[in-house]
């Protein structure tokens, strides 16, 4: 080819890239500032119940739900914002559904721990620890059964590494090639205890043990996150099989919001060090910078928009009503 | 010409064989279903017409492919989950309970989960305390399942067509001891809808609402009583929820006395929710307390002489019957 | 000198600190309950008197540690596992109905399993469908276990404390929502026997038979009717096995009204259970139906002002006391 | 030293070894006819229910329980008459519960499923497939803290694999370093299905992912179980942790004695070879004469012997009376 074909290729391509690492730099920011305005709810008491906040590990389901088509199943955690908003779910049902009102994706029924979209292939967060890991399985039975070449994401703490019917499920996935990816996003922390009290041997050996094809990622890189899913997303739609993931990350907050004393568990330093060194948020857009995919003013922007958009997602869930009294026996029953 | 006659195991696979040559999405999974149609044999047949994609060999992860059978359900499969032995339903509680039963209420209504758990219930077969167990008060107590007892076979084909077609998870317990009885079963595609209650055979001086193994044994006893000029009403609910109250409370109401017999223990069971429904919708009527007969309350054990004294018999009913109708 | 009050949290955490200075064998295991003494820091403080020795953090593995606490029972210790939320016990129920409860009578009295599962039941803590469920009548069901339900700072000392020197496996259900509730608490080494009902309060109108977190609203209830004329006498059973059936009815007897209240589901529930109790014992001496009150047949939704309707209130119970007495 | 004293050493060596490998060929020839003696009460409608023969995995159960002490902890399954007799139980006992007499085990209250016997440390055998990992775990947690120096051991076949709570067992045992050792017993069937339809991957990595020792030995050869049981089990009385250890053998009759007709699932060939190129009796027979440690008549003697024991022992079990109605409710609580 010519050489000024080329070089338009070259430039579509780098338009391309540019496009894509803004769009899951955006998406980051976007899951930062819904938290911020969830811990916010909670301590203007506007939020009934506790919420648990994915602050710090932006990079994980962004870099994840990128590589997924909107047809792409995914389950996620209680720690569940991050997944529902990086799938592509709208702020504003997801508020509302936090403060349990009638315009939440789940009529105010599921709350934070509960959110489930269809239209985005989100099976639903769940408050069962590990809870989803069948469901997830069981959505890649039906993609592959109906050869509709779906994928299936479950998304888990490495705490669910605890829960026996995770190695029930994986022996399965393997043995019918089923296509699934089961993400562990490993925070370190079990609710107040760290990971190494709870988990014995290797996390990527309990994957290797079925012959799942297994690799850990650096949960706070997003392009090495959205590399690495990509791959093996692909490998699973291919119908070569379920892979494992394991993304090493941080939670900035408490366990959930109300968690506020944390140093009988983790210090300060810890918690500065990730915060500082370790943001996914930061860590991209240094690189975004480098690239000259933005300068400081797209970056702002971008920010600027979130806060917007987030606002006005509050403000619609604040202002929307209750469910009425006789919805609270409806949908027992399909 | 005479009717069909099935027996209760022929009846579920025909459900099953029908509906899954009716619905593409229906398929079976479990341990040891496909060559070997289960211990069982109740399913026997069906991997040779159906093959291995539709009858799926499970290992024995009963948490595990019951949660898989929950996402499958979700996103457009059609399930049924076999159990080999209600027993092992204690496994599949989390799976049941905190996902099946609540993902449509807690998704507002915007996911199902059509699947049939089908398993076992019942004593007598010699086979101790972990693999005689019946377990349905523990999901008739769960909002979001459907659970159902077929006691004949003709009850058993429609009834599982019902739960095949139900858009809910349900689960359908069979008597392991009545898979060899026989019944007429149409060769045509009939189903029962839930929540209706079969009077299994009418009568005036007392009435008997019995579920699965118990409806034989009510039945049993009801021809017995006859001969001693007692008329007894059969009543079976066939789904313990939903309950079809009005017709057991009907039938409390025509014979003012009644005892109500499920496999299960009576003391927090299914026995007990049946005696406190009759005991207020037929406040008024009652001439006797309502008696509650179930499993004796204690682990089943396998020495026979013993493991035959913890389930209701004919014998004990119409001892029972007796008394109430003042014949004893 | 002024009673000393506790609250429920305390109550609990001071038979656990009693009993395991009285008995080196008693040990706890169970999710962050060590140095973060569970979410309801209902243990605080123990892992720094008895060290991680005796107070262990498990993975997150409610079956296997469950499992394990059902074999350390057997072999010599006297295990107090920690399920933080109710909900998770569909997790244990494996090892607590096929194995717990059945390894004394299953070998023939040869071995004995002494070990408590501490849990949690209630609603309105906006926690939805998952973290909110009451299943204690799972468990009254299953013959070779005992089931109690504190509704007092000093009942669930003295009954934790009958717990844990009891020689079989006990479940031990805390109304979260009662943790922080204070009561007079003796600082003596008290028990409470299981099987004996408290009369929490007399009365002579109506009876109102309640369990757990429904006594402190059937309480409240009775100190509303007190001013309409209205007498309530509150029964709280305390265990739902052993069963104080004669106290109940008693007090049935004597007033000839009741209200059964538990805040798990009352269909095939614990209120199914006593009532049909109560309507076969008091058979004679009421004057009309047993009333029964539990949670919304509804799995639990989040929002608020529909969470509210689930649960049975005082105003709820007030209604239906009017109207059982004719006041309405 | 002398000579002279060397040689008496040497001798007394010889006569431990020899006694010590005859009393293993003793223990494998009792199993065997113990359960030709169950087949038989079976088949003579004499036998109440069902019962799982042990029949060709006999050195499993002698070689590992020849390695431990009378107040060690085994835990067994549904095919549990070997382990219970190589643990020490008397036969005329498990034949009284086999026919749910009063002066069986369990009182006739257990069964073939459930036999139990506090004096030999048998905690039971369990009628739900991995049913016992957490019970066996809970002795190894008992004996680590009283400190009196038992072992527990495991046993379960291949088919528990499938069953998660093994897996949160596992990792407990490993992280509190439990002295459990869990052994099992490869068959290759789950009931009707051949073990590689059941498990991905493999099954030594099932337990090496949590960290724990894990080996595989030819189970058939009584002498190699018992010294590879011998070395685990000394490590884990040592205090060094957990074992796993995968036991290849082979059930020579039908899952249970029912199951004649068994084409559609194995092989006759499959079963023939087994049984004549890999018998665990013939094979530890043929080695004591070559050894000298035996002569024929010798290993007849042996068989003669056991014969007789069983055959009095279920005479006496035949003759035993069953429990009295009353004791149907003695024993649900203690
Ligand atoms: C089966 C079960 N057990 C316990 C809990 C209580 N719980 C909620 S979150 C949590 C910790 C989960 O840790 P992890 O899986 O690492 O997720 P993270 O919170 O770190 O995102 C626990 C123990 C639960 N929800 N479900
Ligand atoms: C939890 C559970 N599921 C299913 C069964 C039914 N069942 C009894 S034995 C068995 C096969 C067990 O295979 P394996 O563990 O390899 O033991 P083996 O019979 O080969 O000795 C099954 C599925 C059971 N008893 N428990
Ligand atoms: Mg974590
Ligand atoms: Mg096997």
């Amino acid at each position: 080819m010519t050489t000024a074909t080329s070089k338009t290729e070259a430039s579509r391509h780098i338009a391309a890239e540019k496009e894509k690492w803004l769009r899951a730099y955006r998406q980051m920011v976007r899951i930062r500032v819904f938290e911020e305005q969830v811990n916010e709810l909670y301590t203007r008491a506007l939020m009934p119940g506790l919420a648990h906040l994915y602050s710090g590990e932006e990079a994980v389901a962004v870099g994840i739900c990128e590589a997924l088509n909107l047809d792409d199943y995914i389950t996620s955690t209680h720690r569940g914002h991050g997944h529902c908003l990086a799938k592509g779910a709208s702020p504003d049902r997801m508020f509302a559904e936090l403060l349990g009102k009638e315009a939440g994706y789940c009529r105010g029924k599921g709350g934070s721990m509960h959110i489930a979209d269809p239209a985005t292939g989100n099976l639903g967060a769940n408050a069962i620890v590990g809870g989803s890991v069948g469901i997830a399985t069981g959505a890649a039975l039906t993609a592959k059964k109906l050869g509709n070449g779906r994928v299936a994401v479950c998304f888990f703490g490495e705490g669910a590494l605890g829960q026996g019917s995770l190695y029930e499920v994986m022996n399965l996935a393997q043995l019918w090639k089923l296509p699934v990816v089961y993400v562990c996003e490993n925070n370190l922390y079990n609710e107040y205890t760290h990971y190494s009290e709870t988990t014995a041997g290797t996390i990527l050996g309990r994957a290797a043990a079925f012959g799942i094809e297994a690799e850990t990622v650096d949960g706070q890189d997003v392009r090495a996150v959205h590399e690495t899913a990509t791959r093996l997303v692909n490998r699973a739609r291919a119908g070569e099989g379920p892979a494992f993931l394991q993304a090493d990350t941080y939670r900035y907050s408490g366990h959930h919001v109300g968690d506020i004393n944390r140093e009988y568990y983790r210090s300060k330093q810890e918690e500065q060090h990730w915060k500082s060194e370790r943001d996914p948020i930061q860590l991209h857009g240094t690189w975004l910078l480098e690239q000259h995919y933005a300068d400081p003013g797209v970056l702002e922007g971008i920010a600027g928009e979130a806060r917007k958009e987030m606002e006005a997602a509050v403000k619609f869930a604040v202002e929307a009503r209750y469910p009425r009294a006789a919805q609270v026996s409806e949908d027992v029953y399909a | 010409m005479p009717e069909r006659e099935l027996t209760f195991a022929q009846a579920v696979r025909e459900a099953l064989a029908e509906e899954m040559r009716r619905d593409e999405r229906v398929c079976i999974f479990g341990e040891d279903v496909a060559e070997a149609g289960t211990p069982f044999k109740v399913l026997s047949g069906l991997v040779e017409e159906f093959g291995r994609e539709r009858v799926l060999d499970t290992p024995i992860s009963e948490a595990g492919f019951t949660g898989i059978g929950v996402g499958a359900a979700m996103t457009g499969l059609r399930p049924v989950i076999d159990i080999m032995f209600g027993d092992f339903l204690t496994l599949t509680m989390d799976q049941m309970v905190n996902q099946a039963a609540k993902a449509h209420y807690m998704s507002g209504g915007h996911w199902k989960v059509p699947m049939v758990l089908r398993t076992t219930l019942g004593a007598t077969r010699r086979s101790a305390a972990q693999h005689s167990q019946s377990l349905q008060a523990w999901f008739s107590h769960v909002p979001g399942l459907k659970i159902v007892l077929p006691s004949t076979p003709y009850d058993a084909k429609g009834l599982l067509k019902s739960a095949i077609r139900d858009e809910n998870p349900v689960v359908f317990f069979e008597d392991k001891m009545m898979y060899k009885l026989k019944g007429p079963v149409p060769e045509d595609d009939y189903t029962i809808p839930f929540g209706v209650a079969d009077v299994k055979r009418e009568g005036d001086d007392i009435s008997f609402v019995a579920t699965s193994s118990m409806v034989q044994v009510a039945l049993g006893a009801a021809l017995l009583l006859e001969k001693e000029g007692i008329s007894a009403e059969v009543v079976d609910p066939r789904t313990t929820w939903p309950l079809d109250e009005e017709t057991i409370i009907e039938s409390v109401k025509k014979t003012s006395r009644v005892i109500v017999m499920d496999e299960g223990y009576g003391r927090y069971g299914v026995a007990a929710e049946l005696a406190a429904v009759i005991a207020e919708g037929a406040f008024y009527d009652l001439d006797a307390p309502v008696k509650r007969m179930g499993a004796m309350h204690v682990p089943i054990p396998f020495s026979p002489p013993l493991e035959d004294l913890t389930v209701p018999t004919e014998q004990a009913v119409c001892e029972a019957a007796r008394h109430l109708c003042g014949k004893s």
